[in-house]
């Protein structure tokens, strides 16, 4: 049944990743973003790849998501 | 004396000659006038050492090689004496000038190249050398700023374009016989399917249509001429644009062969016979558009067009004795455009580089020995017996009427009368006619501009009356193509459907003119009278009222202007700028919007999927 | 339009996808090198970790390429960000008390727990990529509950080029003193699962580690410096 | 289609469908995207996409992580070591890559003063 | 052979990458000392880099040097091959990379200069691993910090125009590297390995169909980096807006090694030894598309931009073809390019300083203000157009020459439409020389030439330019077993494996 989990994790995965296509507010998107990465964390333990999902949990979802938070603050929040 | 000493010398002297300008100027002058005189002295020297070759350098694997035969030895002599004369005449012509260092450098950059493309024994070297003579020919002839860049560039474009086909022509030769030279590939060629050949003869065909300025092809030449240096202009005229005709007669005669080459085609359709035509069409309307000309030097530029068709004629007809005008007129009429272009100069020089016919007149009296040149030349250039200009023109004359070519014939005879027409009025409104007052006190040319226009004053007489002199060297030349050589005397050619004897026209016009000196001898003495008195009947009139002869042939000119236009000027003109309509449709698929980038990439990426996907490519 | 345009591509791509997805079922992969690794891993690099030997030895060149990346973009970003940069002295509201006491209680413990994933990089999952996030993670609270606290400038630039320069001297060592090759493993491999074994390893990593979270804090500092 | 087969599918695709979802989902930000930061987030999400894919890749049904943590772990069923090793440097140039271009983007933003990619034309053909 | 210490007869290949790499890691703790030895580093690096890799030519042209890194067999390790090609290229990029720092050490005055000179040092570097490396991850990584480097330096101004630029190379830069990861990342699940022979070796017996679709992924996202038309649209921005000796290198050094990478993949990885009417049309039109571009430019560095795309293509055209003279005549044009357009590139730079402008109007009267520079300036274009006795010469002739040894009526159509482009590409660089020697500025006349230290590279530049141009059998020997590294996959199989 661990199947049925992993493709919920999937979809989860693309719903997020869509939902940062749609959002208008860049601070969601980003965060909508990060979500992304955490899944794809969580999916690469799954995939028995410990040493990659902490580097994209702590890489990609956590420092990435600082780095475009700190990037958008700098500049403008709303995609017109 | 070996062919590499001499381009050696050749290129040598021009880059020493460039840094000896930079230490001082006398010492240039001096060094170019005898870099340039010994050329003259050392290709002499190689009369007679015909077949000589010398490989002297391996280029990617090619061996390039030098070789002398009669024909370069021809065209050697003429390009390194017309250099000489041009360099003696520059001498005081670019004084005070800028960059004269530079104009010498590459004055004699451009001799050292011509007489490399003529001693080449293989298509590269041909190449290499017509390549730095073309860039080196640019740089001159833009030397004058101003309009001189607009003329700089059309040559330089057509030039590329000519070089370009030359490229192809000779890297399929390489890529089919796995060789280059002139001699070996003679020996292969021949046995080449018609179609190729005729591929070959299009593409050669093409580049050295450009040089010789043939008609559709031929705008570039006015403009350059007009603008670039007037001593340069000579020798851009005299030997530069006939490297065409070396060229012609190089694919045609030596590469190809006479037999394969007069055999191309079928009926009217015939290769030769093409050329012929284009030949005739090229002296005809270039001749008429001379005589609308008010610029000096675009008038002149306009008859090296119409004369460049005599020469192309000649050669494309395939006999020997059109192959012999074609080649003797090449060398008549660099003698003869040489002296009209240095008279020109040096009316140019005295009055401060003004061109405009319109404006100036009466300076027979002011610059005597220009006049002489300019009466000596156009003599040439109509041919007038007892000129040179005469003997190869009747050459061609009599192989076009023996040959069954009434309408050739024709078309040439009417290029004659526009000749005549038009060079009347260069004449005139040159040397004859009213002196306008802001002349009145120029002075005369300087010696060393004298010099050059006399030695070729007394050339042409001596190759009028004495044709056989380079007949001889033709005669050898048309022998080395496998022709039947002419029957030649010192005093012309013998031969059985007519023949040519300049002692006899000597002395007819001998007679003549000692009849008419002794008739003039028992009127009355003439009077010289001074300009106001011819005419104004002696009063004097005010400087407003002085008419010059301007417009001259103006009911005529308006008459046939509207046929006249130079459509392939315009044509190109219209070509240029859709070329760059074009461009600036093409460089607007570069939006400078990255969406539109991406999507390029990623169609790129869907192009090279699909193809595989549903053509399978790989 | 561009949206219609755009699926198509993409259609087009996924389709070539799909065919060449049938060639490589999921789960059964081709593990002819990496087999390897596994079956000799611990004899050849000491590490119980076969990521970590992977990384660190066999393809020890692209780690090396890799923190260049990194190292890049850190000088970069600097020099994109530091171009007429305003040195103004900016108005800074200090942090409240307890924000600024638990930055300052869980900064050492962060740096700690980083430098305990880099030291065991060859033992247990994670190394020098992920402790120096984690260290640059900490630097990262210290900049938002702590402002106006800096690290210094001189000092991260220094670990950055001591972190890159051992890792290039430890493969030059090995291509001078030890197996000849560079990046060679030439320390002894000790006990499998201890502390000091996988020879130089620990060091790379320990290396990578402070390199990585120096430069990750830079960028971050640079980033954040003049946008309050 | 039974439910058996469902799952048959998904066990075969469904990191697949993550990854791939995730990269043309990428894809399709950066293409219709006129937002400078939402393309830089097109990328991020494309990155992720490719790194879950390598990792995917390299998995072996059952597999166990390429970790001997203890000695008796024999090394017959781990998983491949050479995609994650592979995917961790991904990941680092990936973070390299975005925090260059948000940089750049802020100092855009400072000479434009907005970060509509259509606005941002003044270097074109 | 594997027994390969620091020096053996020659110097290790794996130097070139190591030393830069640990120096650009040095120079911050040296910029600390003193701010005056940083921008002499470069120089340094690269004498020493050019040095080592004029010493392994004699070997390499007897059989490839295979470097193991870290000691492990090459399937299971990652290996640099150090071949004709790669010796080739490293000798090429040393050499411009030598001339360039030179001419960088006056150029680059303002912004943050230490920073200029380790991102150089590092952009260099990566184009000398891409070219080293037999690792197709490996080659990933490299271009990754060729890539990162140039996006940043093209910014490094930090003005409009640069920023703008490098974030247009940088999103196309990063959607390439990305499909190329994909690339590697199926070929890894195809084949489970990802040494270059190796794959190769598998690669031939394999179905077609599946192979082709990581190849095309991998030719779109090195095809970025190597200008492919349409893939292009950053290069004319990026090298416009950048530093002119940055310029300079991404003409000359970083769309070679993406073009190197390309074909290197074409030929060795995926063994298209036949020629691809496919990249042939690409080449002319690429080709075609760059010449056409260029020639209504009025701004001098983007008509050198477009120009470099239009030599690219010719350069495609070239490999295309992949006879070998077709490809020896590729790598002899890359070599042109990167002296000539190198060259244009170093002149324009202090001309556009000199004008105040990078408009080619402002250069009216130029030949007058700084001759020498404009005496380099002309060489190159006329290096660049083929002109004889210039470089680009004999590279275009033996291009043109074993496009018409094939033979057909196709080839020679499209070597018309190749020869077309050069006139184009002559008409708009004699625009430029008439500009600056034949039209009066209406400025300031007074000399004004480059520093001495910008002009010793450009007459370096300009010396190599001439002589190669008249004898190229200085070249010819590494060329020709470069191109047969290239086309003889099943050699290159057997030294790498053994």
């Amino acid at each position: 049944m661990m199947i049925i989990v992993v493709s919920l994790f999937v979809l989860l995965m693309l719903v997020a990743a869509v939902a940062a296509l749609i959002f208008k507010d860049l601070m969601s998107a980003v965060i909508a973003a990060c979500m992304v990465s955490l899944i794809a964390s969580i999916l690469f333990y799954f995939l028995q790849a410990p040493d990659v999902a902490m580097a994209e949990a702590s890489i990609g979802a956590a420092l990435i998501t600082a780095v475009f938070i700190v990037a958008i603050r700098r500049t403008e929040r709303f995609e017109e | 004396m070996s062919l590499e000493l001499l381009l050696a010398a050749a290129f040598g002297g021009s880059l020493l000659t460039y840094l000896l300008g930079k230490i001082s100027s006398g010492l240039r002058d001096g060094f170019a006038v005898f870099v340039s005189v010994i050329l003259v002295a050392m290709i002499a020297g190689l009369y007679g050492k015909i077949g000589a070759v010398t490989s002297y350098y391996h280029f990617m694997g090619l061996e390039l090689t030098l070789r002398i035969s009669p024909l370069s030895w021809f065209f050697a002599m003429a390009v390194s004496t017309l250099g000489a004369l041009s360099v003696i005449f520059s001498l005081s012509y670019m004084r005070d000038r800028e960059r004269t260092d530079f104009y010498y450098l590459m004055m004699l950059l451009i001799n050292a190249s011509m007489l490399g493309i003529v001693f080449s024994g293989d298509l590269v070297s041909f190449f290499i050398f017509w390549e730095m003579m073309s860039w080196s020919t640019f740089l001159l002839i833009s030397y004058n700023r101003g309009s001189a860049l607009a003329a700089g560039m059309k040559y330089i474009v057509f030039s590329i374009i000519g070089s370009m086909a030359m490229l192809i022509g000779m890297l399929s030769l390489y890529a089919v016989y796995q060789t280059v030279n002139i001699y070996m590939l003679s020996n292969l060629v021949s046995s080449a399917s018609p179609g190729y050949l005729l591929f070959l003869l299009i593409v050669f065909g093409t580049a050295f249509a450009i040089k010789n300025a043939i008609m559709p092809l031929h705008t570039w030449l006015p403009d350059a001429y007009a603008e670039a240096p007037s001593p340069f202009t000579a020798v851009l005229s005299g030997m530069l644009t006939r490297m065409g005709v070396y060229g012609f007669l190089m694919i045609m005669y030596v590469i190809i062969g006479s037999v394969q080459t007069l055999n191309m085609g079928y009926g009217l359709l015939k290769f030769n016979y093409i050329l012929a035509w284009l030949g005739a069409v090229t002296i005809v309307i270039p001749t008429f558009i001379a005589m609308l000309q008010n610029d000096a030097k675009k008038l002149l530029a306009w008859h090296g067009i119409g004369q460049g068709g005599y020469m192309v004629l000649g050669i494309a007809y395939g006999t020997n004795l059109g192959l012999a005008g074609g080649i003797f007129h090449t060398l008549n009429h660099a003698i003869y455009i040489v002296l009209l272009f240095m008279s020109v100069a040096a009316v140019q020089y005295r009055t401060g580089g003004e061109r405009d016919l319109n404006s100036m007149g009466g300076l027979i009296k002011k610059m005597p020995i220009a006049f002489i040149g300019a009466l000596f030349g156009i003599s040439g250039l109509i041919g007038l017996p007892l000129t040179n200009g005469f003997v190869s023109k009747w050459l061609i004359y009599k192989t076009l009427i023996l040959n069954g070519s009434p309408f050739l014939a024709f078309t040439a005879l009417i290029g004659t009368w526009g000749t005549i027409l038009s060079v009347y009025k260069f004449l005139h409104n040159l040397f004859l006619g009213q002196l306008p007052e802001k002349y009145k006190d120029i002075k005369k040319s300087p010696v060393n501009m004298q010099i050059p226009i006399v030695i070729l004053s007394l050339t042409i007489l001596l190759f009028g009356i004495l044709p056989g002199l380079p007949l001889k060297v033709i005669n050898s030349i048309i022998a080395s193509f496998g022709f039947k050589s002419l029957n030649v005397t010192l005093w012309g050619i013998v031969s059985e459907t007519g023949s040519l004897n300049t002692i006899n026209l000597f002395a007819a016009i001998l007679t003549g003119c000692v009849i008419i000196w002794l008739i003039l001898k028992t009127g009355p003495k003439s009077v010289s009278a001074s300009q106001e008195n011819t005419y104004a009947a002696g009063a004097s009139i005010p400087e407003g009222k002085y008419h010059y002869t301007v417009d001259f042939y103006n009911p005529f000119y308006r008459m046939i202007k509207p046929y006249l236009k130079d459509f392939m000027d315009i044509f190109y003109f219209k070509l240029a700028g859709w070329t760059q309509t074009l461009c600036n449709i093409v460089r607007k698929t570069y939006t400078g919007y990255v969406g539109h980038y991406v999507t390029y990439i990623v169609l790129f990426l869907a192009v090279l999927i699909f193809m595989q996907l549903k053509w399978s490519l790989w | 339009m561009r949206s219609i345009i755009s699926i198509f591509l993409l259609v087009v791509i996924a389709w070539g996808m799909i065919t060449v997805l049938q060639e490589i079922p999921f789960g059964s992969s081709e593990t002819r090198v990496g087999q390897r690794y596994i079956d000799q891993g611990r004899e050849e690099t000491g590490a119980a970790n076969i990521v970590t030997s992977v990384v660190l030895n066999y393809r020890g060149f692209d780690t090396l390429g890799e923190i260049t990346v990194l190292f890049v973009a850190a000088i970069g970003l600097g020099a994109v960000l530091s171009t007429n940069r305003k040195k103004k002295k900016r108005e800074i509201e200090s942090a409240s008390l307890v924000l600024y006491t638990g930055c300052r209680f869980l900064f050492p413990l962060i740096l700690l727990f980083g430098a305990y994933i880099f030291i065991h990089g060859h033992l247990t999952p994670g190394g020098g990529f992920q402790g120096g996030a984690i260290v640059a993670s900490a630097f990262v609270l210290v900049y938002l509950g702590c402002r106006g606290r800096r690290i210094s400038e001189t000092g991260s630039k220094a670990v950055e080029s001591l972190g890159g320069l051992i890792f290039i001297g430890i493969g030059l060592a090995g291509l001078a003193v030890g197996g000849r090759y560079f990046l060679s493993n030439f320390l002894p491999k000790g006990e499998l699962n201890t502390l000091f074994s996988a020879g130089v390893i620990p060091i790379l990593y320990i290396a990578i580690g402070f390199k990585v979270g120096s430069e990750l804090a830079g960028v971050i500092d640079h980033l954040i410096e003049d946008s309050e | 289609m039974d439910i058996q087969g469902v799952i048959h599918f998904m066990q075969n695709y469904t990191y697949y469908i993550g990854a791939f979802g995730l990269i043309f989902i990428g894809l399709f930000i950066m293409l219709v995207k006129r937002n400078l930061i939402k393309v830089i987030l097109g990328l991020s999400i494309l990155e992720t996409g490719v790194n879950l894919f390598l990792v995917s890749v390299g998995y072996i049904s059952k597999g166990t992580a390429p970790i001997f943590s203890n000695a008796s772990i024999e090394g017959k069923s781990m998983v491949d070591p050479v995609p994650q090793a592979l995917v961790l440097t991904a990941i680092v140039i990936g973070v390299a890559v975005l925090a260059l271009a948000l940089s750049l983007a802020v100092r855009l933003y400072q000479h434009y003063g907005t970060l509509d990619l259509r606005q941002i034309r003044e270097q074109r053909w | 052979m594997n027994d390969f210490g620091l020096f053996l007869n020659g110097i290790n290949p794996v130097l070139f990458i190591v030393v830069p790499l640990g120096f650009a890691f040095g120079i911050p703790l040296l910029g600390m000392i003193s701010k005056k030895i940083v921008k002499w580093v470069p120089v340094f690096v690269y004498s020493f880099v050019l040095v080592g890799a004029l010493s392994n030519i004699p070997d390499v042209l007897d059989k490839p040097i295979i470097i193991q890194i870290g000691g492990f067999v090459p399937p299971f390790g990652i290996n640099l091959v150090a071949g004709p090609v790669g010796i080739l290229f490293s000798a090429l990029i040393a050499f411009a990379g030598l001339m360039v720092s030179i001419y960088a050490v006056v150029y680059i005055k303002e912004g943050p200069e230490v920073r200029y000179h380790i991102l150089y040092l590092l952009l260099l570097t990566g184009a000398m691993g891409v070219v080293l490396t037999g690792d197709i991850f490996n080659l990933f990584v490299f271009f990754e910090i060729l890539c990162i480097s140039s996006y940043t330096l093209v910014g490094y101004f930090g003005n409009k125009s640069g920023i703008e630029s490098a974030v247009k190379y940088l999103i196309q830069g990063a959607i390439g590297s990305s499909l190329l990861l994909i690339g590697i990342g199926l070929l890894y699940g195809l084949f489970g390995t990802l040494n270059m022979a190796d794959l190769a070796r598998q690669i031939s017996s394999a179905d077609p169909v599946t192979v082709f679709i990581p190849m095309a992924l991998m030719i779109t996202g090195l095809g970025v980096e190597a200008a492919l038309f349409p893939l292009n649209a950053w290069l004319p921005d990026a090298h416009s807006s950048a530093p002119s000796s940055i310029s300079a290198i991404l003409s000359g050094i970083a769309i070679e090694v993406g073009l190197y990478a390309v074909i290197r993949i074409l030929f060795t990885i995926f063994g298209i030894s036949d020629f691809i009417m496919f990249f042939v049309f690409l080449g002319v039109l690429t080709l075609l598309i760059g010449e056409m571009c260029a020639f209504s430019q009025n701004n001098i560095k983007r008509m050198l931009a477009y120009s470099s795309i239009g030599q690219i293509g010719l350069m495609v055209f070239a490999f295309a073809i992949a006879t070998s003279h077709a490809v020896a005549g590729g790598l002899f044009q890359m070599i042109s390019h990167t002296l000539g357009k190198g060259l244009l590139f170093m002149a324009a730079g202090y001309m556009i300083i000199r004008s105040g402008s990078m408009k080619t109007a402002s250069f009216e009267g130029m030949g007058k203000r700084m001759p020498l520079t404009c005496v380099a300036f002309t060489i190159g274009a006329f290096s660049i157009v083929g002109l004889p006795p210039f470089i680009g010469f004999p590279s275009k002739f033996l291009i043109i020459q074993s496009a018409l040894a094939k033979g057909t009526v196709l080839f020679t159509i499209l070597t018309g439409l190749v020869l077309m482009g050069t006139v184009i590409e002559g008409a708009y660089f004699f625009r430029i020389v008439q500009v600056i020697y034949f039209k009066k500025g209406n400025g300031d006349s007074e000399r004004n030439e480059a520093p001495i230290a910008a002009l010793i590279p450009m007459f370096l530049f300009t010396a190599v330019i001439i002589i190669i141009g008249i004898y190229p059998k200085f070249v010819l020997g590494i060329l020709d077993s470069a191109a047969s590294e290239l086309l003889n996959q099943i050699d290159y199989i057997r030294s790498v494996l053994g």
